[in-house]
């Protein structure tokens, strides 16, 4: 009763081996290849707009995962991981423009580089725990965005910064149909790499050191070392994020990269569910989504009936901030552990149909 | 986990008292919308009395106190049936602050004191509820209980396993109430205290009238204080009956009093098997 | 004969507070070693001082010969130190699996780079080594069934259990138990002391336990030490501990007939393999 | 050395300080009963001031009567708040929680716009003098009113939280909802004091910056700049908000003094007391009057 | 016929929606209009106006749909830094934005002025935000030497480190020094309201004469009225969007005196030809027709139009496309837009140069007395009024394109 799992009854494991596979089922594991493989289509079946939206998803999905790394793993809060996206997007741009680097490697080391300034900034998380760390990278956000703003030689200041289209041995990849197969790549590894540093050690140590970080001390775990660490890899994915960005829009700007930027990220995992790595990319998915089904409603409801008897002209953009706001009020209150963990339940309802309890 | 389809067990009668204080009434519980914990529970509580609750850890002892007190809600359980009555009237769904209000008072598991107050503080709060001035005076009656509490004037937080649970108990006295669930008041404490925790339990309980809800894993302890005594297993009552008749019952020496009347079982010369029976 | 485990004048003060008050004892290799005291006596201060949570305020602690007073917290494990504690300290959203295998932390080897490419640099390998090892740990405390639950839903007793599992996945020499029967009913904790006494005598740890229930203190340890207001008040084999008129006084109250069994002889010494 | 200027920086930063105190202790409020850091706390200094702003100029209002009124809607408002969103939310995550007043910062925000429009508006005169003279610098009436607004605030509530039963309940709930709601505490009464309590409060500061700067969506603004101020103090002091505020507000002039003055580095007013209080924390990592956490095994 | 996709970027709801409404209004209604008198060429004109928040991701995002399938003939775009981050893609995707920056970088076609990069597909009415400085500058040089004051006059630039308030900095600077002004460090303050008495203070400190406000006007409201607090005394030069009818109500007698460009040859209710046709415009949105419409208005229903013939003429000659409506910019010489009749200052456009005038007319703000009555009032009866204090006429410098 207390170790209720969720593998089917009959299905009994072997060996070690085939009990830490990434997917608890087989069925799982068929039905995340096949989604992949039909992913894989949607440049040729779906619209540039929608296309445009999945790209979306993709990028803003590897920094978040990033961002539940150091939130949902460890345990910290952190308001400032729009800046270190927009690192990786500086870094990626001059790094292109300025040594002419190749954009194929201009990406990873922008997240390497990223990675390094995030344990910079992550060293206040050695001394510092709960809110204070918060305020502390919300320090850290408006120092990076004021930087940006100031270092002319990195950003070229505050005007934005073009960055190249990516190009792999001299073919350039132009329009958002083969960019997009670059992003899925990056997700399929990104997300690969994160699931493998959760179930291996040093991941447990950071789950540990959110947990009980007493305990996980005297289990012999270094606590400075892991939650400077949570930080460096948090930016480490935000930078390979902000890099894809930067190619995907050649355009860098500063704006991008604000404290707004940084919540929605915080969204994005609080929605999606704080620890969970799917959930990360369906926490992406809502935020990238609302906005934008807010816009289309807002373009159906203009000059409706209802525009006219609210009057509202050119203010239903605030109309539109109001439903998002509402939205994700509402979400929270019926869903405060976030989609991953309905999913669950759903799963778990099914998998006891029709005994529910 | 079991099917849930079994039919319920009918309550069973308990010994024949005027209108008991507490009862519960077949209730089921389950944890976060899927995990069912208790099963068709029924126990009831005559007012004055001590009732004592035994069984094996996850038997759910503690789930039927939180589901009495209302404070199942804060973590993510819920009463899916039955129904439990206090005083003659419906407390399920209660917000457990006001069935605080309404004199039934929990002793959590775990001590569960605020720890960044003091010990005054927190005694303070115990009596929350309350809207007499002797107030001050109860808080001397605790420190003549517990006087290690008084000498430790930091927060609380700093204080011993132990010491964290005298001031629990001593948070329960202060709120007066007519009714205490006692999550596991002996845990941690010293020989010497358990002893005086049980002759407080019977001294509140015969001067000032509390009823009394004893969830205990000292079942020797417990059923020498009091007059009824249920055991749990999985989320049921498997046996009830007076404390004496349980004493003198033969699983129950076995397995909660460790070994047959007063002569201790020997922690000695442990056999690496073990032998395992369960009512269910 | 070397100590084990030396604890040299040690005094641990909190403003005001004196938790202990130079207290000295020794540990011998292979030893089951028992703290009891009245609360609020300084037991658990002693082994947080051990275990490095606490640095003393005074005095020194030697672990085989060498001084591990202001050793950081995090270095005790590799040299073999492990513990439980009271206040349960689980990670609670972790599975049971997963909190015992961090006890592995310090004998594994990957990090996050080979542990984020998994299957290309023998992590996975490492991994299911160690799994194999938490696994006869597992099985030797009877876990099974709970393997994969989420540690924070476990009934008390379980977790407990779970706490020790943990602690010996460490693979410790020493190991530090606080009040590991707290909260069990007289079968569990049956089941408790023989996990111990296997602990000792199986696996040759050198155990410490603090523990306020007699019966098993005196049936099981070695040896016993008694601390009252942050004093050693008593040292040496139960009997003999028990019969002290001051400990009577201080912890366990006026003789209690159920207690003191009058053939109570110490367990023999055997020197653990 | 340019002394004249510096003295009045100094005072400036005083005078804007105190008020960053007053926004930081309505932040500590909610905090210290709820756990709670509440981003929408410049969206109520927001709301506060254009409800004023509304009475005095669109009904004529006299000031006297209008800033009470505000404040009495300000207390009801913040109930209503807390039982229509936040109630249902009590026991869940805190992070969720937070969540929420960002979002609901963003329908605040929305919705003020869409009411009031987005053009700053001039708050109607309401001091017979609008200056007194300090060391030279004009200071404008208000924000001494405000200082001493807060100034008996901060005494008030510093004695609220140590010493009375409802305080106590309030840190309590703070500390463990469960363990206040074993204790007959009512979260739901408490947490609604705090917003009421917190949204009055920072409806002062409101008024009093509209007063000095008139109403626009800017203002909210302000919600951002205490969080540096709230942790200097230490998040649940309520003396070390105010006196948090006022570092912050000296921070920023002394930063603006030596940039104006030598360094020429041009964004130095606003990100000075940001590297100040990373390097702040790093010695206090509670800030200066933060209750340290427990670490006991 | 086909009808005609234009898209609009505005900000509505962004920091710089204070003028940011009355503009897009004004662009909004001219199209409203044009529809409902027939179209372009008998063509239904569909203009997509999204309300992007004045956020650069936003911008490109909306561009991206722009660009796509249903690509729109020509933009009306909006600020300066999503401007700047589009111009690339607008040259590759040969679609012409007419936008509310006036960024000098954005009027150099081909890159020969060396300062910018080429932004061949650019476009926008009126003197560019480094033109005006240098004009406001040049009287500021006059005024000084009428007043006879002694020594150099002080000159100072204030905005925020972004690339609106940024774009004039150095032209600025290059022509005060050139003109015999002493330059002072630049002051910081942000985009929106807040309090600038610090940055005030040092201003005064600095003795600084003439002080360049480069945001909009809501923030420069915060720094007016502060200054006036701390008893600054300098000429404030605001930019295009620094001052209007708004912001002198709000800022009230603080921002008497201020002198500030003005886009078109009068302001609303002004007497021109063409005001009639604006009325007409302006019910749009105002059946009544008794709305007074600020100064972005009118420039907003300027802009508009011009991109109205162009794309007219575009689509008379092969076709409203991107490339064909750029060509429509260069049609004409000394170009009002019909229905801008002594309103809309006369533009000329060329293939090598984008700079549509390099005429700058400087007004003064004027407030009188308490600004609470409505907008409309204070200005009927002079409580707000604007005064022309000079037009300065700058030379066509080819190292002044593009910077
Ligand atoms: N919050 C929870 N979520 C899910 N399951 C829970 C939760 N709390 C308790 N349980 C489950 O409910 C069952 C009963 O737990 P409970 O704590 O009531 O047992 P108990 O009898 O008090 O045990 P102990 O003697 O160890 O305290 C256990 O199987 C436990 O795993
Ligand atoms: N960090 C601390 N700060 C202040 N006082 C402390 C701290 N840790 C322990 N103490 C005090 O030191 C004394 C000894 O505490 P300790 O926890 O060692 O007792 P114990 O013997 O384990 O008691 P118990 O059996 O009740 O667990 C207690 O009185 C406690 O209040
Ligand atoms: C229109 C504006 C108020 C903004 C300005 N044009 C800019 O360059 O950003
Ligand atoms: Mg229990
Ligand atoms: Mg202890």
């Amino acid at each position: 009763m207390a170790g209720q799992t969720l593998i089917p009854a009959g299905d009994f494991r072997t060996s070690y081996a085939a009990d830490t596979t990434v997917f608890p089922t087989t069925t799982s594991r068929n039905a995340m290849i096949a989604g992949i493989v039909l992913v894989c289509f949607a440049p040729h079946v779906v619209n540039e707009y929608i296309l445009s939206l999945l790209i979306q998803i993709g990028i803003f999905g590897i920094a978040a995962l990033g961002l539940n790394i150091v939130v949902g793993f460890t345990g910290q809060i952190s308001i400032g991981h729009a800046a270190f996206f927009g690192f990786g997007a500086f870094t990626s741009a001059y790094l292109s423009n300025r040594f002419g680097i190749p954009v194929f490697f201009c990406i990873p080391l922008a997240g390497v580089v990223t990675a390094a300034v995030g344990l910079v900034f992550g060293l206040p998380a050695a001394r510092l725990k709960g809110l204070y760390l918060a305020i502390a990278t919300l320090a850290a956000q408006y120092i990076l965005l004021d930087f940006f703003a100031r270092a002319e030689w990195f950003t070229g200041g505050s005007v934005p910064a073009s960055a190249e289209p990516f190009s792999i041995f001299g073919y350039m990849l132009r329009g958002d149909k083969q960019y997009f197969y670059v992003v899925l790549a990056y997700v399929i590894v990104c997300y690969l790499l994160v699931t493998n540093l959760i179930r291996s050690r040093d991941g447990r140590a950071l789950v540990a050191v959110r947990d009980h970080y007493l305990s996980a001390e005297i289990m012999g775990i270094n606590l400075t070392k892991y939650r400077t660490l949570s930080f460096g890899l948090a930016a480490f994915f935000a930078g390979v994020g902000g890099a894809l960005y930067a190619h995907y829009n050649q355009v860098v700007s500063n704006e991008g990269f604000g404290i707004d930027r940084s919540i929605i990220f915080l969204a994005m995992i609080i929605i999606g569910g704080l620890g969970s790595i799917m959930g990360t990319l369906m926490g992406t998915a809502f935020m990238v989504l609302l906005p934008e089904s807010m816009e289309w409603l807002s373009v159906a409801l203009r000059d409706s009936p209802i525009d006219q008897f609210l009057g509202l002209k050119n203010n239903i953009a605030f109309l539109r901030e109001m439903a998002i706001g509402v939205i994700i009020i509402v979400f929270l209150v019926f869903e405060p552990d976030g989609l991953a963990h309905r999913w669950r339940q759903i799963k778990a309802y099914w998998k006891l149909y029709p005994f529910s309890h | 986990m079991t099917e849930a389809t079994e039919i319920d067990r009918p309550p069973k009668a308990t010994a024949p008292t005027a209108a008991p204080l507490l009862s519960v009434r077949n209730i089921e519980v389950v944890y976060d919308k899927v995990i069912l914990v208790l099963r068709g529970l029924s126990l009831e509580v005559p007012k004055g009395a001590i009732v004592a609750l035994l069984g094996a850890n996850g038997a759910g002892k503690s789930t039927t106190l939180k589901a009495i007190s209302g404070l199942l809600k804060t973590e993510d359980g819920e009463v899916i049936r039955g129904e439990i009555l206090f005083d003659g009237e419906r407390i399920n769904g209660i917000d457990p602050d006001k069935i605080v209000r309404r004199g039934i008072f929990q002793v959590m598991e775990g001590r569960r004191i605020i720890a960044d107050m003091t010990s005054i503080e927190n005694l303070k709060l115990g009596a929350f509820t309350r809207t007499d001035n002797e107030i001050a005076a109860d808080i001397d009656m605790v420190f003549r209980y517990f006087p290690r509490l008084k000498e430790r004037t930091g927060l609380a937080g700093y204080l011993s396993g132990g010491e964290q649970q005298m001031l629990a108990i001593g948070r329960a006295l202060m709120a007066r109430p007519k009714m205490i669930l006692m999550d596991e008041p002996s845990m941690g404490l010293s020989p010497l205290l358990v002893k005086e925790v049980f002759s407080i339990i019977k001294e509140i309980n015969r001067d000032l009238g509390v009823t009394i809800l004893l969830v205990e894993q000292n079942a020797r302890a417990a059923l020498s204080v009091a007059s009824h005594g249920y055991i749990m297993e999985q989320g049921k009552v498997v046996l009830d009956g007076t404390a004496d008749e349980l004493r003198d019952n033969e699983d129950v020496k076995e397995f909660y009093l460790g070994g047959a009347g007063d002569q201790r079982k020997s922690f000695k010369n442990l056999k690496s098997f073990k032998r395992r029976k369960r009512w269910l | 004969m070397a100590y084990t485990l030396e604890v040299r004048g040690v005094s641990l003060r909190f403003g005001g507070v004196r938790a202990l008050t130079e207290v000295s004892f020794g540990v011998n290799e292979g030893e089951l070693f028992s703290i009891i005291g009245p609360n609020g006596a300084g037991k658990t201060s002693i082994v947080n001082c051990i275990s490095g949570r606490y640095k003393p305020t005074e005095g020194q602690l030697f672990y085989r010969g060498k001084d591990i007073t202001g050793l950081n917290p995090n270095a005790r494990p590799a040299l073999g130190i492990g513990r439980t504690f009271q206040n349960l300290a689980l990670f609670h959203h972790m599975s049971v699996l997963d909190n015992i295998m961090v006890g592995r932390h310090h004998l594994l080897k990957n990090n996050f780079i080979t542990g984020s490419l998994y299957w290309l640099t023998g992590a996975r390998r490492e991994e299911l080594e160690h799994r194999r090892k938490v696994e006869e740990i597992i099985d030797f405390l009877d876990l099974q069934s709970v393997r994969k639950a989420t540690a924070g839903t476990l009934p008390y007793g379980l977790r407990k259990r779970v706490e020790l599992a943990r602690a010996m996945a460490l693979e410790p020499q020493l190991i530090l138990l606080d009040e590991p029967m707290a909260g069990m009913n007289f079968e569990e904790k049956e089941d408790m002391a023989r996990y111990i006494v296997d602990l000792n005598e199986e696996f040759g740890m050198t155990v410490m336990m603090i523990e306020h229930d007699m019966g098993v203190v005196m049936d099981i340890s070695h040896r016993v030490m008694v601390l009252d207001f942050g004093r050693k008040i008593a040292e040496g084999d139960p009997a003999s501990v028990l019969a002290d008129p001051h400990v009577k006084r201080a912890y366990l109250g006026e003789e209690d007939e159920v207690l003191v069994d009058p053939d109570d002889t110490p367990a023999p010494r055997e020197s653990a393999a | 050395m340019n002394t004249q200027l510096l003295i009045q920086l100094l005072v400036n930063g005083l005078v804007v300080g105190t008020l960053y105190g007053v926004v930081a202790m309505s932040f500590v409020l909610i905090y210290k009963a709820t756990q709670v850091v509440n981003f929408a706390q410049g969206e109520l200094l927001l709301v506060g001031a254009w409800v004023c702003w509304w009475l005095l100029t669109k009904y004529q209002v006299p000031f006297y009567l209008g800033m009470p009124i505000t404040l009495v809607f300000m207390f009801l408002f913040g109930i209503a708040i807390q039982i229509v969103i936040l109630r249902p939310m009590i026991g869940e995550p805190i992070i969720s929680v937070i969540m929420v007043t960002i979002a609901l910062s963003t329908v605040f925000s929305a919705l003020m716009k869409w009411m009031f429009g987005v053009n700053l508006q001039p708050f109607p005169r309401i001091f017979q003098t609008q200056n007194v003279n300090i060391l030279g610098l004009q200071v404008q009436t208000v924000y001494l009113m405000s200082l001493a607004v807060s100034v008996a605030m901060m005494v008030g509530m510093a004695w609220f939280f140590r010493l009375s039963k409802y305080g106590l309940a309030m840190r309590a709930t703070a500390f463990n909802q469960q363990v206040a709601q074993s204790l007959g505490i009512s979260v739901k009464s408490v947490f609604a004091m705090a917003w009421a309590i917190s949204a009055t409060v920072s409806a002062v500061a409101g008024v009093v910056v509209a007063v000095v700067n008139g109403v626009s969506a800017g203002l909210s603004a302000y919600g951002v700049k205490v969080f540096p101020a709230a942790i200097l103090g230490g998040l649940d002091s309520v003396g070390g908000a105010v006196l948090g505020g006022i570092i912050i507000g000296l921070l920023e002039n002394v930063a603006h003094f030596l940039d104006s003055e030598y360094l020429h580095w041009g964004n130095l007013y606003e990100i000075a007391p940001f590297y100040a209080l990373i390097i702040i924390l790093m010695i206090k990592p509670y800030g200066l009057f933060g209750t340290k956490d427990i670490e006991r095994v | 016929q086909a009808p005609i996709s234009l898209g609009h970027l505005a900000d509505y709801s962004g920091p710089t929606s204070d003028v940011g409404t009355p503009f897009g209004q004004g662009v909004a209604d001219t199209y409203a209009w044009i529809n409902k008198s027939g179209g372009i060429n008998g063509a239904k004109v569909n203009v997509d106006t999204v309300d992007y928040g004045y956020q650069v991701p936003r911008a490109i995002a909306q561009y991206k749909k722009w660009s796509g399938a249903d690509k729109v003939a020509a933009i009306l775009g909006w600020g300066t830094a999503d401007t700047e981050a589009l111009t690339g893609f607008l040259a590759q995707d040969k679609i012409p934005d007419i936008s509310a920056s006036y960024a000098a970088a954005l009027s150099d076609p081909t890159g020969a002025g060396g300062k910018a990069k080429p932004a061949p597909y650019n476009f926008f009415y009126g003197p560019s935000y480094s033109d005006a400085v240098r004009g406001m500058l040049t009287w500021a040089a006059e005024d000084w030497k009428a007043k006879g004051k002694p020594g150099k006059p002080k000159f100072v630039h204030m905005g925020a480190n972004h690339p609106y308030p940024n774009a004039p900095k150095a032209a600025g600077e290059a022509i005060a020094a050139e003109l015999g002004f002493e330059l002072l460090p630049p002051i910081v303050f942000a985009l929106t309201p807040g309090d600038y008495s610090a940055q005030c203070l040092t201003l005064k400190s600095s003795g600084a004469n003439y002080a360049y406000l480069g945001n909009t006007a809501g923030s420069n409201i915060s720094v007016l009225n502060a200054c006036k607090a701390a008893g600054v005394d300098v000429q404030f030069l605001g930019n295009v969007w620094g001052m209007d009818e708004n912001a002198a109500k709000a800022a009230g007698a603080a921002a008497d005196g201020v002198v500030f460009p003005l886009r078109t040859a009068v302001a609303w209710g002004g007497s021109a030809p063409g005001m009639t046709t604006f009325m007409e415009i302006s019910k749009m949105s105002d059946a009544a027709g008794t709305a007074y419409r600020p100064v972005h208005y009118v420039a907003g229903v300027c802009t508009a139009l011009y991109m109205k013939e162009a794309v007219e003429w575009a689509a008379k000659n092969g076709g409203a496309t991107g490339e064909n409506v750029k060509k429509g910019f260069y049609q004409k010489k000394d170009w009002v837009p019909a229905g801008g009749e002594g309103i809309c200052n006369p533009s000329t456009f060329t293939e090598k140069d984008h700079r549509g005038t390099l005429k700058v007319d400087l007004y003064r703000m004027k407030v009188a007395g308490a600004t609470d009555a409505p907008l409309g009032d204070l200005v009927k009866n002079g409580g707000i009024k604007m005064e022309k204090v000079k037009t300065i006429d700058l030379p066509r410098k080819p190292e002044w394109l593009g910077w």
